[in-house]
């Protein structure tokens, strides 16, 4: 790469925040790590941001940590390698993102619900799950995602535990995410051990050329283990018994940390092994993404159901989660690259629908306590703005036009038409458009009881949210809509990523 | 003055205005003679930016802008035309009218929740205009949801378990034939066109280049077949119950949106389609049509059957108008240049007459609080006017001369006769008598038969609706007979999109 | 104003159906009559001021377009001026007998009525016809309620389904022809198209047509319908409708084969309806559709003569027919009754009544000096030179039913003989009836005593001798003995007077079976649909029941599960992947 | 192939696999949260195993450069051909492994004997068949030594001669000890506080008793205390 005094960027957006989770522990309660962490993220944004513009305008970049990259002659570097492409680019521009709006909304939340000695301790976990995440995203290395993918699990653990203060479940919930993350990524790394016993290497774009044309019971059984373990950390159908309860008693601003951002990650990192290692000569491929369709299709459904039944809003939101998980393996399995780019771009979307939604919830639980549906009664007159934020947001869940939901569905459905599945195109779309129904019924009971329902005779006065949560909520809720009329960030850059994504898939373009 | 605005400014305005009209009907909340002042003053003037769209579009121009452009070949984009403008002008003229008739209406019924009522009407009719003057399937959506949504609460308004039942099917069905269906139909023309901007011609005839898909392909009745059912609000059986779920909302509300605003969207959007999507010509040529003329033809007829059996007058209304949507959809699918002029002549013609019926049912309720229609024998010798008024409305729909209904109905054969398709003749025929049948019958009882027992009348004179009640079921009445003599240039107005201008056009 | 209402206003039947809306607003019965006369009077002064017009150039005004059709509201030609001058003299007698009886509904739609009636006789195309031809429909309608019983409601609903389905067929024939040829102008048509097929736009005119004709089996409205309006009502009924067909159908089918049989069977089977009736407006209405039957045939002729035998029939049939309405409602008005079973004796208390009434059988059984005889025997004379012996038979039967129906029921049987109680009445005739009848007898014998006067009127120039020995011979022959015929059968006991009860006509058809089977119909698609819904909403409840069952909070599929099992899901998870990668490989 | 031999000769896998149903039985099985850490320790521990086995060869050394440089053509010209001959070698080696029957799993024999003949034994079928141990030896030495490529390449070509074990399995599989080592404290932690709130680490007891505070009824009102649907 030729941009001169960038060449670390790569680099940045792990080492910052790394380096200055520590820092935060030193802290005194309060303000202080707060604003730090803050500070972090939006550095690190700006970071990514340049990033996703250099990879925009050159292509993709490579750097190879501690300068051990590939010997002259080389194909596969030596030491661990962050590769930033589009696809990753963009991925780290939306974690860092997130964040940069979620940390400053975590303040006045985070003081309600956690201790108050806590904080420092918080903020750190919040800055290591941040690296991680972004480190999972940004390198190139298979084994390094599996350490990345704990760093952030690990923190993860931690920060849905200290909802316990709030309701004692987050400590089970956390517990049981616990044990099935440490067997997900168990299973990854058994994935990842039988493909480097097969070839050698770990470096992902190395993998894939050693890959390229082969098959065996090894590199079969090493997918299987990578997919289901990277499935689980996903929450994909039938593997998402982990996740509603974590997100529901997390603190607030950790659900929407986490259901912006973790889960996308996973859904990059599936896109990154599916398509750039695997790719599409490997026979499996075809048989996993025929499964992705019924995966997807099932989740969606399955979760959007569940969704509307649930009287914790929390919790709804959680399902709805899985049910949109569902959207990106649909996307995914088209294996086509407007089916790539609708999934990245509802990975991008969600992202911003579920930050926004989780972030409104979170002003509820700040000032009301809870968030079971009886909370939601009437809100609309007594916190409108955040009443208001939700059912924007919630109807760009929906995929109501003049929010960016609406185009994830419109690119869903239109990759679905262009696609031959053995499911017929138009059934696949009238699905998605019935989910989206679903979708549609639990949002629309939310805002019934926001709109509609009359507030409790016996409830006392409430004020609205903090001004930083209800700015920061509606920059999200804003966001939703800015980006339904600037698309060229979402489709422009998820389009080309795909394209690369799976020209490397295809074995030609792409890698090197 | 109309040409100190240039049409994109009215445009301009029209759309935006009642959003301004919103806050001034929320500030205002506490003062009913200014919130709905508000309104009327609003309606008014959006009904005068209508009225200059509609005078520059007569003129040849198709003013329109862009608000943004989303995906390459997806915009949200405006542009009238004469069919946009007429439904333009016909819903924000309605609105005034329906804006006094609930002044009467509700501080008649003593309903409450009233700014929330005006409010929720002021972004109804926006959406309205906006489904007037899409340009694109794009933002048609778009206002065809907004509309959807915004009349929910209307619906219900009532808030008892009757409403939210009917308030769940209203949002259930169309909801999620737009989402379910449309949604997938407007991709689906995406995807095959790369666009989804309404052509005069048709966007799958293609032009000079030729048609994108054979015209009977059957991908074509696939999109027909979304389209058709997509665009719920058009009522076309089997998915009409939210129309007479929705009667559980305020008379006003059935009036104006269920008689003119929601419903003729609906029709307005299956005609734009034909004329813009597929194409007359191109849909002439295949045979995906005759199916949905079937269904249409059955709709008119099953609904009249239904209708008739029905003792709540406003039902009855209901699937009279379910009945009576289905004319349009007939013109539409009948693929001829008379048949969609018939088509969308029925648009305002219906809109005038339903509009009537609602009103006097409204009338009557707010007077003596009855709904059922065997609880009002006798009782038109109390409220004449009323009854009149409503027996006008119902000649109008029947297809009565010198009412407007009869001319949609004389087009809609003239085109079944170009169509070859001549059962339509007998469709519409029994539709006309059965429409005497179940829409005479209860107001002449209400002249002719002994009073109900539940109505009690100390003094012998009249007991009339509130005039703010009667009136504007006046005004429509009279628009219907004054329309029946202006159709001439209504059908050159449409002309343009049209293509009929009568025999030889 | 708008081209179309610009075009229609010239029409002097539009200026009536507007002054009728005015009356409408007026107060008081004089006053509504007197304007109702003035505007009368002022219409046929505009009429009167276009001329008149030979048939095979007719002088077009009130020119428009719509849809690019040629719209002509008036067309002024000798067929067209005699039946809007009929109608207007009807219009004007209806307005002098309603004085002081008529309600304002009635007074109004009246002059709508009258006003539609001349509107679509002087109607220049068949756009313009079907306007007035269903305003006339829906004006009369109310005439009908105007009976102000819940049978005259049950009746005109009936009467108004069937005239609407008359404008329907009406319009749909239009459209067809409209769509074929693009010509809208009311002009003589045929039933087969030119290469021997079925004209179908033409049938359905026909049919249009043949409802408003009564044509037998499409007739029964007419019997139905005009007995339950109001005594000034049905005087107004009997006017217009009836003759505004027959000129629509000199109009557009003189000549056609088919009226011929038609005809016939009209002039002939109805003698036989009228004969049964209890009610005696009733007969009169079976009667009026006999007579109706010689003015078919005339048409169906299609001669010069027959037509003018036809057009003359109408108006002399128009002029005794509304007097023997008015004679029947004068009796009404007093009697409170026209139970043919009640009424006997009346001429001691309505005396003048009475011989109105005489007059009336007089003129309709055709005896010399009266108009019936000659515009009968122009007719009869047509079918008989034309050697259509069939019609010329049916047509000298129904002279001989006029006879019993008219000249025995109506006159002898309610005027003559013992006083019922019934007859019993305080008076004879209120004065403005009794001026209506006495200015329609007149009319009557005018017409009969000086034919010429109506000959100048006719369409075409055709030189008729009515009074012929021939012609006096055989009306009188065929007068003498019928009266000698009834007088023998009543003797013997072989025409006993009807007793009171429901006659069943074709009406029958639909009041019994065709009820039955539409509110079969109607209730069974409403009960379907309703199962259907029903069913729908117990489906989705269910479905909903079962999801919340599996997914709802507790359920098997939402619940949150230890995380024992939920690792052991994995590891079955994971091993299915094993297997199926391992058998896919 | 003699199956004892098939059987005995992936012994690793074997332990692997067994300690790894081991752990997961646990984990699916014992409703205690310690007993459920121990499954998950063991179930982790069995992947070290599996890591650090296939690293390891029989009669290898640790990755330290022995020896000097000895010329061998082939073996010389086949790195000296880049990745390219990298590439074929490793096809070649695969193919190899393709054919052995069985499991497909590249015979990882630990017992076998290792052959004379220095460079093209490295890779044939019956010394430690890592396809690449002798490229990652290479790679992982030239980061080790931070050298040039030549250098590298004589390294390799050297270090052809004695057998090396692979270090990199070893090394990665530090980095997942310690992982785990965070888990287990955390999920011990995690546990502790789990007492404390709850009173009880046994799983089913707290199922019931967050099941109570959500429905206000007992989860198993006829079993009292029951395990719920797991079993």
């Amino acid at each position: 790469m030729a941009i001169p005094g960038l060449e670390q960027l790569p680099v940045l957006p792990v080492v910052i925040p790394l380096v200055a989770a520590p820092l935060t522990l030193l802290m005194k309660p309060g303000r202080a790590p707060w604003a730090w962490a803050t500070l972090v993220s939006w550095v690190t944004f700006v970071v990514t941001l340049l990033l996703l513009e250099a990879v925009w305008v050159h292509g993709p970049v490579e750097y190879a940590m501690g300068g051990w990259g590939a010997p002259e002659g080389m194909s596969a570097p030596i030491g661990i390698t962050y590769y930033v492409d589009l696809a990753n680019a963009l991925v780290l521009t939306l974690v860092a993102g997130i964040a940069s709006v979620v940390f400053p909304y975590a303040y006045y939340s985070v003081e309600s619900e956690i201790d108050h000695r806590q904080t420092p301790a918080f903020y750190t976990a919040l800055l290591i799950c941040f690296t991680g995440l972004l480190g999972v995203t940004i390198t190139g290395d298979a084994f390094n995602v599996f350490v990345f993918l704990e760093i952030s699990s690990l923190s993860t653990y931690a920060l849905i535990a200290m909802g316990a203060r709030n309701d004692r479940r987050a400590l089970t919930a956390s517990f049981n995410y616990l044990v099935m993350g440490t067997i997900g990524a168990t299973f990854y790394v058994i994935g990842i051990g039988l493909l480097y016993q097969a070839t050698g290497t770990l470096n992902m774009l190395d993998l894939h050329q050693q890959l390229m044309g082969q098959s065996n019971r090894m590199v079969e059984a090493g997918f299987a283990f990578i997919i289901t373990g990277i499935g689980l950390k996903l929450a994909m159908v039938p593997l998402h018994l982990w996740l509603p309860n974590a997100y529901c008693y997390a603190p607030s601003a950790i659900s929407a940390f986490l259901a912006a951002t973790a889960t996308k990650v996973q859904v990059y990192i599936i896109l990154r092994f599916m398509f750039s290692v695997f790719g599409f000569e490997f026979a499996f491929l075809e048989v996993a993404l025929n499964a992705f369709i019924v995966l997807g299709i099932v989740g969606m459904f399955y979760a959007s159901f569940v969704a509307v039944f649930r009287d914790n809003v929390k919790q709804m939101l959680a399902y709805s989660s899985i049910a949109q998980i569902g959207y990106m393996l649909l996307g995914i399995s088209f294996g086509t690259v407007d089916g790539v780019a609708a999934s990245l771009i509802h990975v991008f979307n969600h992202a911003l629908i579920k930050a926004a939604l989780f972030m409104g919830v979170g002003c509820v639980v700040l000032r009301l306590g809870s968030s079971n549906f009886a909370a939601f009664n009437g809100l609309a007159k007594r916190m409108p703005w955040t009443a208001w934020g939700l059912i924007i947001s919630g109807l760009s869940l929906v995929g109501v036009p003049l929010t960016v939901g609406f185009i994830s569905k419109w690119k869903l459905m239109e990759a679905a038409f262009q696609t031959q599945t053995f499911i017929p195109p138009l059934l696949i779309v009238l699905l998605i458009g019935a989910s989206s129904l679903l979708a549609a019924i639990y949002i629309g009971r939310l805002a019934y009881a926001m709109l509609l329902q009359p507030v409790p005779e016996d409830a006392e006065p409430v004020k609205e949210a903090p001004h930083l949560m209800r700015i920061t909520m509606w920059i999200m809720v804003l966001a939703n809509i800015w980006f339904f009329f600037q698309t060229d960030v979402t489709v422009g850059v998820a389009t080309r990523a795909a394209q690369a994504l799976l020209d490397t898939g295809l074995g030609y373009g792409g890698a090197y | 003055m109309l040409s100190l605005l240039s049409p994109e400014m009215a445009m301009y305005i029209s759309l935006i205005l009642p959003i301004f009209g919103l806050f001034g009907i929320m500030l205002a909340d506490k003062v009913p003679n200014v919130r709905e002042g508000v309104t009327l003053v609003t309606g008014a003037i959006v009904f005068y930016m209508a009225i200059i769209v509609a005078v520059a579009v007569s003129g040849g121009a198709r003013p329109g802008f862009e608000v943004a452009e989303i995906i390459p070949g997806l915009a949200i984009r405006f542009e009238v035309e004469p069919l946009g403008a007429m439904f333009g002008v016909i819903a924000s003229g309605l609105w005034i009218v329906n804006s006094l008739y609930s002044i009467g209406y509700m501080r008649g019924t003593h309903e409450k929740h009233q700014t929330r009522f005006y409010m929720c009407f002021a972004i109804a009719i926006m959406s309205a205009l906006g489904i007037a003057y899409s340009a694109n399937l794009l933002t048609f959506f778009i206002f065809y949801e907004v509309l959807t949504l915004s009349t929910f609460p209307l619906v219900t308004h009532k808030e008892n378990e009757a409403a939210r039942n009917g308030g769940r099917i209203y949002l259930g069905i169309l909801l999620g034939t737009s989402i379910g269906l449309l949604l997938p139909a407007i991709v689906l023309t995406y995807v095959l066109t790369g666009t989804t901007e309404f052509t005069l011609g048709g966007l799958f005839a293609g032009g000079a280049e030729g048609p994108i898909l054979m015209a009977t392909s059957p991908v074509i009745f696939v999109l027909l077949a979304l389209f058709a059912f997509g665009i719920g609000k058009a009522a076309l059986m089997p998915i009409h119950p939210w129309l007479p779920a929705a009667m559980v909302a305020p008379t006003p509300v059935s009036a104006f949106l269920h008689a003119v605003a929601v419903v003729k969207a609906g029709v307005f959007g299956i005609l734009k389609v034909v004329i813009f999507i597929f194409g007359v010509d191109f849909l002439a040529e295949g045979w995906a049509a005759d199916f949905f003329l079937w269904l249409a033809a059955f709709s008119v007829l099953a609904a009249s059957a239904i209708a008739m059996t029905q003792d709540n007058l406003k039902s009855r209304l209901a699937f009279s108008t379910v009945s009576q949507l289905s004319y349009v959809t007939i013109g539409a699918m009948l693929a001829t240049s008379m048949g969609v002029a018939g088509g969308a002549t029925q648009i305002a013609a219906h809109a005038l007459g339903k509009m009537t019926l609602f009103m006097c049912a409204g009338a009557i309720y707010v007077a003596h609080h009855k709904s059922l229609i065997s609880e009002m024998r006798g009782l038109g010798r109390k409220m004449p006017f009323t009854f009149i008024a409503f027996i006008i409305g119902a000649f109008s729909i029947i297809g009565l001369p010198p009412m407007a209904g009869s001319w949609p109905k004389f087009m809609l054969m003239w085109s079944a006769a170009d169509a070859g398709h001549q059962l339509v003749f007998v469709v519409l025929i029994a539709s006309s008598l059965m429409n005497i049948v179940y829409l005479l019958t209860p107001m002449l009882r209400g002249f002719m038969d002994p009073m109900s027992s539940g109505l009690k009348f100390d003094k012998d004179c009249l007991a009339e609706a509130p005039l703010f009640c009667l009136v504007p079921a006046w005004i429509t009445a009279i628009g219907t007979i004054v329309l029946f003599f202006y159709i001439e240039p209504l059908i050159a107005f449409l002309e343009p999109v049209t293509g009929a201008i009568g025999f030889g056009g | 104003m708008s081209d179309l209402l610009a075009g229609l206003i010239q029409n002097p039947g539009m200026l009536l159906i507007v002054a009728g809306v005015i009356v409408a607003l007026l107060p008081g019965r004089q006053l509504r009559a007197i304007a109702a006369l003035a505007a009368i009077i002022g219409c046929y002064a505009l009429l009167a001021s276009y001329g008149t017009a030979p048939m095979d150039a007719p002088v077009l005004m009130g020119e428009s377009t719509l849809f690019g059709l040629d719209l002509v509201s008036i067309r002024i030609d000798r067929l067209s001026v005699v039946f809007a001058t009929l109608f207007f003299i009807a219009a004007g007698l209806n307005a002098i007998y309603g004085w002081l009886h008529a309600s304002r509904m009635e007074a109004s739609m009246g002059l709508i009525y009258a006003g539609a009636a001349i509107g679509g006789v002087l109607a220049g195309d068949l756009l313009t016809l079907f306007i007035f031809w269903e305003l006339a429909a829906l004006s009369s309608v109310f005439i009908v309620w105007g009976g102000g019983t819940h049978a005259a409601f049950k009746a005109g609903m009936r009467y108004l389904v069937i005239q609407v389905g008359s404008g329907m067929a009406l319009m749909a024939g239009v459209a067809l022809t409209v769509a074929a040829t693009g010509e809208t102008a009311f002009t003589a048509m045929s039933l087969t198209a030119e290469d021997g097929s079925l004209n179908i736009a033409a049938l359905l005119i026909f049919i249009g047509f043949g409802v408003k004709a009564g044509f037998p089996l499409l007739h029964f409205w007419l019997p139905d319908a005009y007995p339950r309006a109001s005594a000034v009502g049905a005087v107004m009924l009997s006017a217009f409708t009836t003759k505004m067909a027959i000129y629509a159908l000199a109009r557009g089918f003189p000549g056609e084969d088919i009226l011929m049989l038609i005809g016939a069977v009209m002039a002939v089977a109805f003698i036989f309806f009228g004969a049964a009736a209890s009610d005696l407006r009733r007969v009169l209405a079976y009667s009026l559709n006999s007579q109706l039957g010689f003015m078919v045939c005339g048409i169906g002729i299609g001669s010069e003569l027959a037509i003018n035998g036809a057009v003359a029939h109408a108006f002399a049939s128009v002029i005794y027919k509304g007097m023997l309405f008015m004679a029947m409602g004068a009796v009404l008005t007093r009697a409170g009754t026209l139970r043919a079973a009640h009424l006997s004796g009346l001429y001691r208390a309505m005396p003048l009544t009475a011989l109105v009434a005489f007059i009336g059988a007089l003129t309709i059984t055709g005896v010399p000096l009266f108009a019936g005889f000659v515009t009968k025997s122009m007719t009869i004379s047509a079918a008989g030179y034309y050697e259509h012996m069939l019609v010329w038979l049916a047509l000298i039967a129904a002279t001989v039913g006029a006879v019993n129906n008219i000249g025995v029921r109506i006159f002898h049987d309610t005027f003559m003989g013992a006083r019922s109680d019934a007859a019993k009445v305080s008076g004879d005739a209120p004065l403005p009836m009794l001026i209506a009848m006495a200015l329609a007898a007149a009319i009557c014998l005018v017409v009969g005593i000086q034919p010429t006067l109506l000959w100048s009127m006719l369409p075409f120039d055709y030189d008729y001798a009515a009074y012929t020995m021939d012609h006096l011979i055989t009306q009188m022959q065929l007068i003498l003995f019928a009266v000698l015929l009834f007088a023998l059968a009543r003797r013997f006991g072989l025409a006993a007077r009807p007793r009171d009860g429901v006659l069943l006509d074709v009406d029958w058809l639909y009041r019994v079976p065709g009820r039955i089977a539409l509110a079969g119909v109607v209730r069974g698609t409403a009960a379907a649909w309703h199962r259907l819904w029903w069913g729908i909403q117990a489906g989705v409840a269910r479905l909903v029941k079962g999801l919340y069952d599996t997914h709802g909070p507790e359920g098997a599929l939402a619940r949150s599960w230890p995380v024992g099992f939920m690792a052991l899901f994995t590891a079955v998870v994971l091993g299915l992947m094993l297997i199926v990668t391992f058998v896919a490989y | 192939m003699d199956i004892i031999e098939f059987i005995v000769g992936r012994y690793n896998y074997w332990i692997f696999i067994t300690l790894m149903m081991i752990g997961l039985y646990i984990v699916i099985s014992r409703g205690n949260l310690i007993k459920t850490i121990v499954g998950l320790n063991l179930f982790q521990t069995s992947v070290f195993i599996f890591y650090i086995s296939i690293g390891k060869i029989v009669g290898g050394t640790a990755p330290i450069l022995v020896g000097s440089y000895k010329a061998d053509d082939s073996y010389g010209e086949g790195y000296g051909d880049e990745s390219h001959g990298a590439g074929e070698q490793t096809s070649g080696a695969r193919e190899g492994l393709h054919d052995a029957d069985g499991l497909d799993i590249p015979s990882n024999s630990l017992s076998a004997e290792v052959p004379a003949g220095g460079a093209p034994s490295a890779v044939s079928g019956s010394l430690h068949q890592m396809p690449d141990t002798a490229r990652e030896t290479a790679a992982g030495m030239a980061s080790g030594v931070n050298a040039t490529y030549d250098s590298v390449a004589d390294a390799a070509a050297q270090g052809a001669e004695v057998i090396y074990t692979n270090p990199l399995p070893h090394v990665l599989i530090l980095t997942a000890i310690v992982v785990g080592v965070a888990t287990t404290a955390l999920g011990l932690a995690l546990a502790v506080r789990i007492r404390e709130a709850y009173g009880t680490i046994e799983e089913d007891e707290l199922e019931a008793e967050d099941h109570f505070a959500e429905f206000g009824v007992p989860l198993h009102p006829e079993q009292g205390q029951a395990r719920g649907g797991a079993a």
